[in-house]
């Protein structure tokens, strides 16, 4: 089992302690408050990503083989799963991210959020850390 | 007095559950639902009477044509307008929007200026945007003032003897203000302009009345009156369509085609190229005969109600902040909440079934203007009562509750 | 084989009587009539699922916008497009030709040719006409030859460097020729023509691959394809849609809007702009899953023993003749009869219960070539049966004794 | 009672002779046969009335002080009732035809023929009839 596997197993397993939508969300508020803060000269317009609605801002580096990344959104909900996404793909290394199955995300029951027609970015977020890896594994 | 529970009742969607909740739909500035009537006109045309219009000569074709053609007289008698082929069927408020300016492409030159506010909806925005790109024309925008109105007097300095046009929306989808277009339309024919009227969020709400109002061009979409999508209606005044330039070719718009010359029908026919949605026009006349059934004046009176109560129940939410706060407001709250972004609040108060829009509601100038992402948006029909204004504030809170 | 029994039973329409008569319905090619199945996935929509699609976050917002999505994919599994961005939904056939050559307008310049043949429909003809009038280029024509097939021959002395655009229908709505287009897109290309193919009359009735065809835009209408009216496909290469200019302005199309500068969004939304037909589409996706449901080969093969049938009875009528007798022919027989009118052949045979279509079906250009005032037409669909074609037959020649 | 009154009332009655369509449609083809014919040099394109299907041309003289109009048709049925109308308005004052109600299309059963929506160029006509007899009144 790759790193990024293990990881998505654990957010699984996480996730299947909530009983209903409510604590679920509590957890993503949560997660979102947490999230290390991307540095203020990273939140630029290049690394903004437009949803509709809410706004994302990633930052990728590259260090020691591995890719680092570091985000941000507007709206919390959306910064709690940026949050999941970041602790499932960060600080591993670019050809594990760009060949990497997010399964998780079905059975975590954020399906709709990750769909194409959301208005929150995290689609093209996605697209983007994986962009990275393949521009960083060249 | 409407009795609420009765018209309920027509609305089969109402009675579904959203996330194990009744439905407590909020939406209804991006769309209305529909009543049984509409649903099954448009059902009962397919089973019934479906067949191409206009130039059959078989039983079918007749029929259809019939009740294509009569929908555009309930149309005009709904607007009191002189002639009911000045009624043009379209898709939507933004493809009658559309016909117009691109037609004003031809009409205006380097120069003349075209009026538009900065409440206005998208798509009362970006066609006058490739009006002005095309024929070189000026666009003038009316300031909005900071409780959502706008600024008349600067109105007034904009407009000259340049003015070639004037745009604006009844009312505000996302401040919910009612511009007070009486006067705008008369400033505006004193320069010797003419005025285009987004009715989008008004025809459902408030009397419209083409010939007291003398606008030269009144838009609005079936799908906000009750009505099916994909049908929307076009009001010009006559000598203004027949001066407009024909929008789209093709079948049903032509008198005659050879390939020296082709010369194009008379009014409605010039705009209404292709197979029209025949279903959906047909259906709309249901939608009309609801509110009509009901007194559109009985409708804006239980809103007003309905809106008063909310905004009082709203405002008791601490840091929740009202934007569009006119005297003369439809049944629209737009707000924000200290510290929260809106999309958090409609995700939240959605699991308990609250169908509230949040974003820009396709007016970024208004953003702009009030420098924030987006607002929530609650907007009501005749339908909603009290009792789901109640849910809806409790949900918020509850939203609130959890993202403090 | 087919079913057909099974398949009549699906549609209402078919069983109610006309002037009391059982209906006989020779008109699909002016529109097809709608099983069961499409008329309830509209009106669940309605009752189940209604809402603005896109930009909402509330679960029926979202449940709409997938909806509304599933046909698109459904529409690019169904014509084989290489992305579903690709398949854009407009009003019609006629919204969708417009659309190309609207754009076209500013892409082209004085010099450059468009290529369109004689037995197009006014809606293939007229947006050229209008494009060529704004953008200085020039139409040509490709002549008709006697048997209503297109003098290919002709058409390669047409083609040169300069040709810019070729826009010819795939099935002729008047006289049923199948054009070559293959042979045509293929020549097309070898002088740097890109293809605009107008399939209305082909879409329900053979199979159709863009990825083999390598046509560079195919248009059709949902409503002559047992859908829904008001909903239509524009199918464009990617890179083509990418560089043809936007058509209309308005929310949905727009990325960011400001007084200052307005930026398009990405396909396929930037010729979606307004609230789009959704219950249509939705209903749509049903239409098409009736089509792949029976095998559109089955129905290619189905209709062309009813073809053959009903022109072997058809010509047994003394004075009948046919106009349109290609090898490669759709079901559709277009006909006169010696010193009859055929308005007068189509209200006969209308009070017996025979719906088909008299008049110049939108095509003036082959009436003049042939110098009549219209003809009567018989067009078939997959429910229509060789006892239909027996009832329509007698009931033509009673007009005939009647008319003699 | 008015003579257009009068020829209108005989017209409604010979058509309650009918029981069925075909009789009807039968006379009407008879009477498209009879309709004296208009004069070649008055089939003019300021004459012609064009339907989306069949045509109508029309030719109107004043002598006398009535209004004599001929006409012809293409399709024999739209003939038929261009006979008609000829029967009830021609060969009448200006005023009466300006004035007259044509109450007994209702009644023969014809309304369809003669709705704006039909292809026939009939509706125009009777508009075209009445504005030669304005026209002529002034
Ligand atoms: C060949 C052809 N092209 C275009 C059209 C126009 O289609 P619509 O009226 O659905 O826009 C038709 C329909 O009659 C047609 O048969
Ligand atoms: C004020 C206003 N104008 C125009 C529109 C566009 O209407 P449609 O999307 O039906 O074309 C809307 C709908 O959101 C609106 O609220």
């Amino acid at each position: 089992m790759s790193t990024i596997q293990k990881i998505q197993a654990e957010i699984i397993e996480d996730f299947e302690l909530f009983d209903d939508w409510m604590q679920k969300y509590e957890y993503l508020i949560d997660l979102g408050k947490e999230l290390a803060p991307i540095k203020e000269k990273y939140k630029t317009k290049d690394n903004l990503i437009k949803g509709c609605q809410s706004r994302v801002w990633l930052h990728a580096e590259h260090t020691q083989g591995k890719i680092i990344f570091t985000a941000d959104s507007d709206a919390i909900m959306t910064k709690g799963i940026v949050a999941i996404l970041i602790n499932v793909l960060s600080n591993q290394e670019p050809k594990d991210i760009a060949t990497a199955k997010l399964d998780f995300i079905n059975e975590i029951g954020l399906k709709e959020q990750l769909s194409a027609t959301r208005a929150n970015g995290l689609v093209s977020m996605i697209k983007k850390m994986k962009l990275y890896a393949i521009a960083f594994n060249n | 007095m409407l009795d609420i529970n009765q018209i309920r009742k027509q609305f089969p969607i109402l009675s579904r559950k959203v996330n194990g909740h009744e439905l407590v739909y909020f939406d209804n500035g991006a769309t209305t639902q529909k009543p049984n009537s509409v649903i099954t006109a448009e059902s009962n045309y397919y089973q019934n009477e479906n067949s191409n219009v206009h130039r059959g000569v078989h039983f079918l074709s007749g029929l259809a044509t019939d009740k294509f053609e009569e929908t555009r007289i309930t149309i005009q008698n709904f607007i009191n307008a002189k002639h009911s082929h000045e009624i043009i069927f379209t898709k939507g408020t933004t493809d009658s929007i559309n016909i117009v300016a691109s037609g004003y492409r031809s009409l205006l030159n380097k120069g003349d200026e075209i009026i538009i506010s900065e409440l206005e909806h998208h798509s009362n925005i970006v066609p006058w945007q490739m009006c002005c790109e095309q024929s070189g024309a000026t666009l003038k925008v009316i300031p909005l003032l900071d409780n959502g109105t706008l600024d008349i007097t600067e109105f007034g300095n904009l407009l000259s003897k340049n003015t070639k046009l004037v745009a604006i929306s009844h009312i505000s989808n996302t401040l919910g203000t009612i511009n007070p277009i009486e006067k705008i339309i008369k400033k505006a024919k004193a320069v010797g302009a003419k005025v285009l009227i987004d009715g989008a969020q008004a025809a459902s709400h408030i009397s419209i009345n083409m010939q007291n109002l003398d606008a030269d061009f009144y838009c609005f979409s079936a799908h906000k009156l009750y009505g099916p999508t994909g049908v929307g209606v076009l009001y010009g005044k006559e000598d203004l369509l027949n001066e407009l330039p024909a929008y789209q070719g093709g079948g049903e718009m032509i008198k005659e085609v050879s390939f020296k010359k082709t010369t194009y029908a008379g009014l409605p026919h010039k705009f209404e190229a292709g197979t029209p949605n025949i279903a959906g026009v047909v259906a709309f006349k249901a939608a009309i005969n609801f509110i009509t059934g009901l007194g559109i004046n009985n409708i804006a009176k239980y809103e007003e109600g309905l809106l008063q109560y909310a905004t009082e129940e709203v405002l008791k939410i601490e840091g929740l902040k009202i934007y569009g706060t006119a005297k003369n407001k439809s049944a629209i709250i737009s707000f924000n909440i200290k510290g929260l972004h809106p999309y958090d609040i409609g995700m939240i108060v959605d699991k308990m079934g609250v169908a509230i829009r949040t974003g820009h509601h396709c007016t970024q100038p208004i953003m702009d203007k009030f420098n924030i992402p987006g607002t929530a948006r609650i907007s009501l029909a005749v339908y909603n009562t009290k009792d789901e204004i109640d849910i809806c504030i409790n949900a918020i809170k509850k939203a609130k509750m959890m993202l403090s």
